[in-house]
């Protein structure tokens, strides 16, 4: 059970999220049109073993889309912040 | 305006129900629809754009994300960064004039939550068995709130008093959350009201 | 090399089983192979045997960093199937489904092989049309496939939950009677023993640290027990694919996650198919020990780690009781998990990568055991002919680009949700 | 000589009997007994058969480490197989069976089967049933005899009466184990104040200290002790409460049997309760468990573990044999030998070690016990149960080096030392390290602050040092909490006789053979999976060397005690042969849970209708009584049907389907999703989301959208009404409504973050109505006040505020089935109101409900897509809606749709099949070319079909390669399955009014 540390909402167990996989990939701007960089935003990931930056959703909270580092390997997690305040 | 149906009216049977114990029922069940709820939602500087609509309903500000603010009838949640909600029947007082704001969202959804309450001696120990939360006093003390899922639905909910927990939860899921809730109350005996 | 047979067992036995010869050897690395494959599991073990036997490659050596089997194919729930829809999909996993058949056979290793059948159960009218297209298809391509209704399958799986509390109602199911299931650690033995038979040699407890590269092209690997050099490399690492392509540069269309199973205390014979639930994602067979092996679905995030939590636990037992009311009481035994390579179709890989000397074989998502031997089987042929065998020629990593998914449940590019 | 109660002593109460059974034999048993205690007290030696050979098996442990003594449990729904005697407290009415034996467990028939143990060695299944023959008929006939011999217990296939609850729970510290080293943790913890829990398996605390006398100086201690526990609000004591599983981020799943003591539940009371403990910290002190010792013979009744044959007399006041002999290689079994000489039994002690220090062997001496240094047990004899053993000098090998005594006995105890139980440390961070001081695997040092471990299970030895570990575990906690310890003076340690641990001079022998290293018969390492010594040495000389391959080859380990007693065993043996460590070798990894767990614990209420959350709509009462037969559609229930009387679905249908093309028709559409999108940048939003464009779309006006995945394959469509300039409200299908607003709130809060837009539901906020037929209008007009409706006043894709009976109501006009048709909007708790008043002013106009499947009907008629065509896998090009994708704009989708495969020309697309047969198609049919063989994938597919009440002939919707070029040839529609091959013509998909004039009208 992962304890994801809400900005909003404080630590809550994963039930009330969803997850939403790599944070680190950029979605292009609308007008791109150079399939690769699509390609790579929709279907290429670093799939890393170790820390991991990614996407949850407390779908079941704050409904806000959030930004938190977790590895991979060991589960532990990291800073989590909201995906609208991450750079 | 017709009284508001309730989504339980087939479900809830007035009465003791579960175990039962020589203190009675550790637990009452009952239910309300909302008077009101309102949606006020905004984008940076959200806090400020609020201000003037909440100052009608006699709220400084747009509250923290833990604790309730109660003016009048009205209480307020800090749902999101950029979200509010406020129930009460004055609630609707705010449509006009945050509407007006171009900086804000408002939205009526005093239909789309049933409150559900549950009060008691054991109300913390049901809840315990409803929502991954810690409900005991010191740590969701009287006034706070908490969104999160019972039975995988996002609810809200809202600690009145020490023995009294006020649930917010979607119309269309309300039926069988109540039965769901009925089953988990039973081995504290629990009372079930009539409808307000 | 003794032949396995009653008799030797027989035979074994008035000697008081003194006299069996290790299964496989185990050989100290040469310096230079022809293929080396890296993973010792099922799909790593069952490449070199199909190398060896089917195109005359012998000088290979399998590198595995832990145990042989030691990965999924240890750690999966043991189903044999050919039920899939998309070209692409459906004639590779009926290759390896007539693989299956004659396995212990071939390999002279009893895999327990068991087409006891499974029924892919519908819950809504809906399920049922899209069974129904599915098994035509299996049909059409000469794979064995029965739709039966409610009262059908009521009739053959008595103690399902057909009451009026039932959740999700039973609306009928889509059979293959020849799907069931196998002994997933034999299949690793098996395959190690046939192939070492063949000269392969079989190295464990030797990690692949780097490639060894000769001018753009990789020429062999770094591995905890030194260079070995090779004519070619090819990776059969399930849930480790990401780990070694990054090594060689390749970011793949593939998240790692960890797919959990179950098994509950033995029991005397009450579940004899396969059953998949429809409503949840949910399955259940009974081994011949008398375990019920359950699966269910992702814990949902990218994981490496090989264990799974509480809450796909919570979730799949309750798939288990909605399915089966009577379980309720029976005890779950053990529960552990497998990493998974997810791709982000659902389908897998057995291709040539864009680095020379450097094929692979991974993406399986959950349906890397029953593809062992046909991704060994075409995965040999990719790597002695240098070009794809028809069965996996849409197992490519550009399939993506052209817009080819292979994408079995219509999700999307959404790894954890196939 | 069997075991028999004695007159005083243990913790039980003998002023009442209890009635308790044993296939039917009624056993002597008071409350305090397990049932395995009264078994014993009672003379039932063979309690169980072997799970491969059929042995006699008795009672060896005396807690969940138990191998053997797995029984049935209760009659009826409460049956529950694979039963540990030794942990289930007894009560009255309680029955138990023998299990996996037949006719009888102290007869049974099979087991003559252990005579062919020979050939049933190690990896003998791999080796055999191949066959000669091809296919797998030859293994399956095999295996379908295996398959009834094996398993254990049996299920029944009845439905569990029982409830079960799950609770949440949040602590400081939790501490698992009850024990001495478990008491002081808490007790330090809990006066500093923290917010302890204290769980333990057993039904009363004190852990090892119950297997003390009654009266020894421990009692007064654990009495100490849990007196100021129990004053201590801040701390809860969980007994008969199984903490099975460690999980991430400090989750721990405990199991409490609330009600397993009972006959059956009582007051409504769960059965039992699933503890989710969110933990600061924790300490674990979860004891040890006794090894036992290899040799001959090892698994006949009357063979025990020391411990535990120290348990049964002090605890339970049973005595397991009059004569007894301990086989020991440590310290331990000496105060277990001093009790039983004191209990009155006929004691020789066989130590491993050559001699004995003065101060254990004198007062041993002067006991009464026989000592016999030097000396193991190397053959238990008997034939079902233990009549004598023999004994052997051995070296510190285990191996004989002189001739044998036979020692007539009853019972065997064996001590080989002490398996810190580690599991659940393990289960989060994997591998134990190996203590060679007490030559056994311990927590390895990971400098992780949240798991703190104390006593036996770190190998702490003595009483007091279990409690000083507790105590300092407790502290070390207390600091990481930021607590101080207030007062650790926890009662000291009373003085207990030989009070000495097992690892000082343990001499590590695991099995007792004659001098080439063989047994003298069956030994068994793992004796639920009857997996014996010799096993492990062919699986070695096999090369299945490595733990994991030892375990799975020989399946030592993997029956339901999870090798709690035999993994160590069966590693040092392995590591023995490979002339290794026992590091060196390895271990396994532990997986949850400790000890098994009834499925319906974790399922909580969650069964049955509850089995996931039900979504009603608001009128969902009067659907039913209007005796709708329902449907799910995903979270939903929806009316399918109103059948007429005794109709049937398909004539329900078609009745519905006409009736609203004759007539008019409502049918309830509230699960659409519906997406409240406002903002000043909310027609951007639209914009960036539809294929189609939003920027000119006005107040009052609404529009039908597609949207795409990322990746260009069509993923909802629905249509979206301007309510003002900054307001929108879209939407969804039902089946796409949360994803397609998770996905908005995606987009808006991680790419899009300038765009000013909230997107919230509003799906239960409203309730919808979707009222189609020639005399929509005329009804709606009828009925509502303050709008007009008319065809020039509200053309098609508009929509106008009203009231009905004083209810605000939004009606949009736009068609799904093709008719004059309108969506009525209203507020969720007035729906039934405006429901009603529509019937109500619908009767001369013939109004009638119509369902899903006749919604269905229409919208095929009209060739619209629905869940079937919109199946993950198909574009706009595929599905016809090209046509709606703007080429002014990007859109999500815009630039992958655009992908070679996408864009074949020669793609399935969406087109209309008439059927010309006396039978419709069903849908996934494939479609073959008039003439092809009907062999391979086909070249498409049937998605939708129906009769066609407009058309008066059965019409499909299918996907087809270059479908609209196709037009008006005819096709095989092949269903294999049903063996239905039909004919089929294709057509334009918009079968019925092409024009749109109905729907215009």
């Amino acid at each position: 059970m992962l304890r994801i540390n809400c900005p909003v909402c404080g630590t809550r167990d994963e039930t009330e999220f969803t997850y939403g996989g790599d944070a680190t990939v950029v979605r292009p701007a609308m007008d791109e049109t150079r399939a690769q960089l699509w390609l790579d935003y929709v279907f290429n990931r670093d799939n890393p073993r170790g820390p991991h930056t990614e996407y949850w959703h407390h779908v079941q909270g704050c409904r806000q889309w959030l930004v938190m580092e977790r590895n991979t390997l060991t589960h532990e997690v990291g800073e989590c912040h909201l995906a609208k305040e991450a750079c | 305006m017709p009284d508001i149906q309730s989504p339980l009216a087939a479900v809830r049977t007035p009465g003791r129900f579960g175990a039962s114990f020589d203190a009675g029922p550790g637990i009452t069940l009952s239910d309300a629809p909302l008077s009101g709820l309102v949606q006020i939602a905004g984008w940076d500087g959200f806090e400020t754009a609020v201000k003037p609509a909440l100052k009608t309903l006699g709220f400084s500000d747009a509250g923290d994300f833990c604790c309730s603010r109660q003016s009048g009838d009205a209480t307020l949640f800090r749902t999101a960064p950029d979200r509010v909600l406020i129930t009460g029947a004055s609630a609707g007082d705010v449509l006009e004039i945050a509407g007006a704001n171009a900086e804000l969202a408002v939205l009526d959804l005093s239909h789309a939550r049933l409150q559900i309450n549950v009060e008691g001696r054991n109300a913390e120990g049901l809840m315990a068995q409803l929502a991954p939360i810690d409900f005991r006093l010191n740590a969701m003390p009287i006034g706070s709130f908490v969104q999160t899922g019972i039975h995988h639905i996002g609810v809200l909910i809202h600690r009145t008093s020490a023995t009294r927990f006020e649930l917010m939860v979607p119309v269309t899921f309300a039926r069988g959350l109540w039965q769901f809730i009925g089953l988990n109350a039973a081995p504290f005996g629990y009372d079930v009201l009539e409808a307000a | 090399m003794s032949h396995y047979s009653a008799l030797s067992v027989f035979l074994n036995a008035l000697k008081g089983n003194q006299n069996w010869q290790r299964a496989w050897r185990d050989p100290a690395p040469k310096p230079k192979y022809d293929v080396v494959i890296v993973g010792g599991g099922g799909h790593g073990l069952a490449t070199a045997y199909y190398l060896a036997k089917e195109h005359g490659i012998r000088n290979i050596a399998v590198i595995e960093k832990g145990w042989l089997g030691g990965g999924n194919t240890g750690r999966n729930t043991t189903i044999v199937r050919s039920n899939y829809m998309m070209p692409g999909n459906t004639m590779f996993y009926e290759r390896s489904m007539k693989l299956w058949e004659n396995l212990s056979q071939d390999l002279n290793y009893n895999v327990m092989i068991s087409q006891r059948g499974q029924y892919n159960l519908c819950h809504s009218p809906a399920q049922m049309d899209a069974a129904r297209r599915r098994g035509n298809i299996m049909r059409a391509n000469g794979i064995d496939a029965d739709l039966f209704d409610r009262a059908e399958v009521k009739r053959r799986l008595p103690y399902l939950d057909y009451s009026a509390t039932a959740r999700f109602p039973i609306h009928g199911a889509i059979f293959q009677s020849r799907a069931g299931t196998a002994r997933h650690d034999a299949v690793a033995w098996g395959y190690a023993r046939g192939a070492d038979r063949l000269g392969v040699d079989i190295i464990q407890q030797c990690e692949v640290t780097g490639y060894i590269w000769d001018k753009g092209k990789i020429t062999g690997v770094q591995t905890t027990k030194g260079e070995i050099r090779a004519g070619k490399v090819g990776l059969a690492v399930a849930g480790h694919t990401g780990h070694l392509a990054d090594m060689a540069g390749l970011r793949l269309p593939i998240e790692t996650h960890a797919l959990q199973a179950y098994v509950t205390e033995p029991l005397k014979p009450m579940v004899d198919p396969v059953i998949s639930f429809g409503a949840a994602h949910f399955y259940i067979s009974q081994s011949d020990k008398g375990g019920l092996v359950l699966g269910g679905d992702l814990d949902g995030y990218n994981s490496y780690a090989q264990r799974g939590g509480l809450p796909i636990v919570e979730h799949t037992l309750a798939s288990a009781k909605a399915l089966m009311p009577s379980l309720s009481r029976l005890k779950l035994l053990r529960h552990w998990a497998g990493v998974m390579d997810m791709s982000m179709d659902g389908s897998p890989f057995i291709t040539k990568t864009s680095v020379d000397g450097l094929y692979l074989n991974g993406g399986w998502c959950y349906g890397g055991f029953k593809a062992t031997p046909a991704a060994g089987w075409c995965f040999a042929w990719t790597i002695a002919k240098d070009e794809p065998h028809p069965d996996n020629a849409e197992f490519t990593l550009n399939r993506f680009e052209r817009g080819y998914q292979i994408d079995e449940k219509g999700v999307g590019p959404k790894p954890n949700a196939h | 000589m069997a075991g028999q109660r004695l007159k005083q002593g243990g913790r039980i109460d003998r002023r009442k009997t209890l009635n308790v059974r044993f296939d039917g034999r009624k056993l002597q048993a008071h409350p305090g007994d397990t049932l395995a205690s009264a078994l014993i007290a009672s003379g039932e030696m063979i309690v169980a058969r072997g799970f491969k050979y059929h042995r006699a098996r008795g009672v060896y442990a005396a807690g969940s480490e138990d191998p053997n003594a797995l029984v049935h449990l209760r009659t009826g729904a409460r049956h529950e197989p694979n039963a540990r005697a030794t942990t289930t407290q007894v009560f009255d009415g309680l029955e138990s069976f023998a299990q996996n034996s037949w006719p009888d467990v102290r007869f049974d028939a099979s087991a003559g089967i252990g005579l062919l143990s020979p050939f049933l060695s190690a990896g003998f299944y791999y080796k055999t049933f191949i066959g000669p023959f091809k296919g797998t008929r030859y293994w399956m006939f095999c295996e379908s005899f295996i398959r009834k011999a094996a398993g254990m217990g049996r299920a029944v296939k009845i439905n569990d009466p029982d409830n079960y609850d799950k609770l949440n729970a949040f602590c400081d510290l939790l501490v698992v184990g009850g024990g001495a080293s478990g008491l002081s943790a808490a007790l330090t913890a809990g006066r500093a104040g923290a917010d302890v829990i204290l769980v333990d398996q057993d039904f009363e605390p004190g852990g090892s200290l119950l297997s003390q006398p009654v009266g020894e100086a421990s009692d007064d201690w654990l009495e100490d002790v849990l007196l100021e526990l129990k004053s201590l609000t801040n701390v809860r004591i969980l007994t008969r409460t199984t903490a099975f599983g460690a999980y991430d981020e400090d989750v721990y799943g405990l199991i409490e049997n609330v009600s397993d003591h009972l006959l059956a539940p009582e007051n409504d009371q769960p059965r039992q309760r699933y503890w989710l403990v969110r933990s600061k910290q924790a300490v674990l002190a979860t004891g040890a468990i006794e090894r036992p010792l290899v040799f001959a013979n090892n698994d006949l009744p009357g063979v025990m573990l020391a411990g535990a044959v120290q348990t049964y007399v002090n605890r339970f006041g049973v005595l397991p044999g009059q004569r007894i002999v301990l086989s020991s290689n440590n310290n331990s079994a000496a105060q277990v030998a001093l009790h039983l000489a004191r209990a009155g039994a006929d004691v020789t002690l066989c130590d491993a070690r050559p001699t004995l220090p003065a101060e254990l062997s004198d007062p041993l001496l002067a006991a009464g016990v026989t000592l016999l240094t030097g000396k193991l047990v190397i053959k238990a004899i008997g034939r079902r149960k233990v009549n004598a053993a023999l004994i052997v000098p051995v070296d510190a090998a285990g191996r004989a080096t002189g001739a044998a005594q036979k020692v007539t006995c009853d019972v065997i105890g064996l001590s080989g030392g002490w398996s810190p139980v580690v599991h659940l440390w393990s289960q989060r961070f994997k591998k134990p390290v190996f203590d060679d001081n007490s030559g056994s695997f311990i927590p390895a040092e990971l400098g992780r602050e949240t798991v703190k471990c104390a006593g036996r299970m770190v190998a702490a030895q003595t009483l007091a040092d279990r409690i000083a570990s507790g105590v300092t575990a407790a502290q070390a906690a207390l600091a990481d909490l930021s607590l101080d310890a207030v007062d650790t003076s926890v009662p000291a340690a009373p003085a207990l006789p030989f009070d000495t641990g097992w690892a000082d001079d343990i001499l590590p022998v695991w099995s007792v053979t004659d001098a080439k290293g063989k047994t003298l018969g069956k030994a068994f390492v793992d004796i639920q999976h009857d997996v014996k010594l010799t096993d492990i040495d062919q699986a070695h000389r096999e090369g299945y060397v490595s733990v994991e391959h030892l375990k799975r080859y020989t399946t030592s380990g993997m029956a339901t005690d999870q090798g709690k007693t035999s993994n160590i065993i069966a590693l040092a043996r392995m590591a023995e042969l490979s002339g290794k460590t026992i590091p060196q070798t390895g271990t396994t990894t532990f997986r949850p849970p400790y000890t098994p767990v009834a499925i319906g614990a974790l399922v909580g209420h969650e069964h049955g209708l509850h089995f996931t959350a039900t979504r009603y709509s608001p009128i969902h009462d009067w659907h039913l009584a209007q005796g709708a037969k329902m449907t799910e559609a995903g979270a939903w229930m929806r009316p399918w049907y109103y059948p007429d009387g005794s109709e049937t679905l398909s004539e329900a249908y078609r009745r519905e389907a006409a009736h609203v093309r004759q007539h008019v028709g409502i049918v309830d559409v509230s699960t659409l999703g519906k997406i409240a999108v406002q903002g000043p940048d909310a027609a951007e939003f639209l914009n960036r989301v539809y294929i189609n464009g939003w920027k000119s779309l006005k107040s009052g006006r609404l529009r039908y959208g597609v949207m795409l995945r990322e990746d260009g394959y069509v993923m909802d469509d629905g249509a979206t009404a301007c309510l003002g300039e900054n307001d929108y409200f879209m939407s969804t299908t039902t089946a796409n409504a949360a994803r397609v607003l998770a996905f908005a709130e995606h987009l808006l809060q991680t790419a899009w973050k300038d765009m000013k837009v909230h997107v919230t539901t509003v799906t239960d906020q409203w309730a919808a109505f979707a009222v189609a037929g020639p005399k929509a209008r005329d009804l709606l007009q009828s009925v509502v006040s303050g709008a007009d409706l008319s065809r020039e006043a509200m053309p098609n894709n508009h929509f106008v505020n009203a009231v009905i009976n004083g209810i605000p109501v939004r009606i949009h006009r736009m068609s799904y089935s093709g008719e004059l048709a309108y969506e009525v909007y209203v507020a969720s708790g007035y729906a039934q109101q405006v429901w009603n008043a529509l019937h109500a002013a619908g009767t001369p106009f013939n109004l009638k409900p119509y369902g899903t499947e006749a919604m269905g009907a229409l919208r095929i008629e009209k060739g619209h897509v629905a869940g079937p065509e919109i199946e993950g896998r198909t574009t706009l090009n595929d599905l016809g809606l090209n046509g709606f994708a703007s080429s002014k704009k990007p859109f999500v989708g815009s630039v992958l749709r655009g992908r070679e495969v996408l864009t074949e020309a020669s793609r399935p697309t969406l087109v209309g099949l008439e059927l010309g047969s006396a039978q419709g198609a069903k849908s996934g049919s494939l479609i073959y070319a008039k003439g092809v063989a009907a062999k391979g994938h086909g070249e498409g597919w049937v998605s939708s079909t129906t009769w066609s009440p407009a058309l008066g002939k059965y019409i499909a919707l299918a996907l087809v390669q270059s479908g609209k070029s196709r037009t008006g040839e005819e096709v095989q529609v092949v269903n294999h399955l049903e063996n239905q091959t039909l004919s089929a013509k294709i057509v334009s998909s918009h079968f019925y009014d092409p024009a749109g004039e109905r729907q215009n009208a």
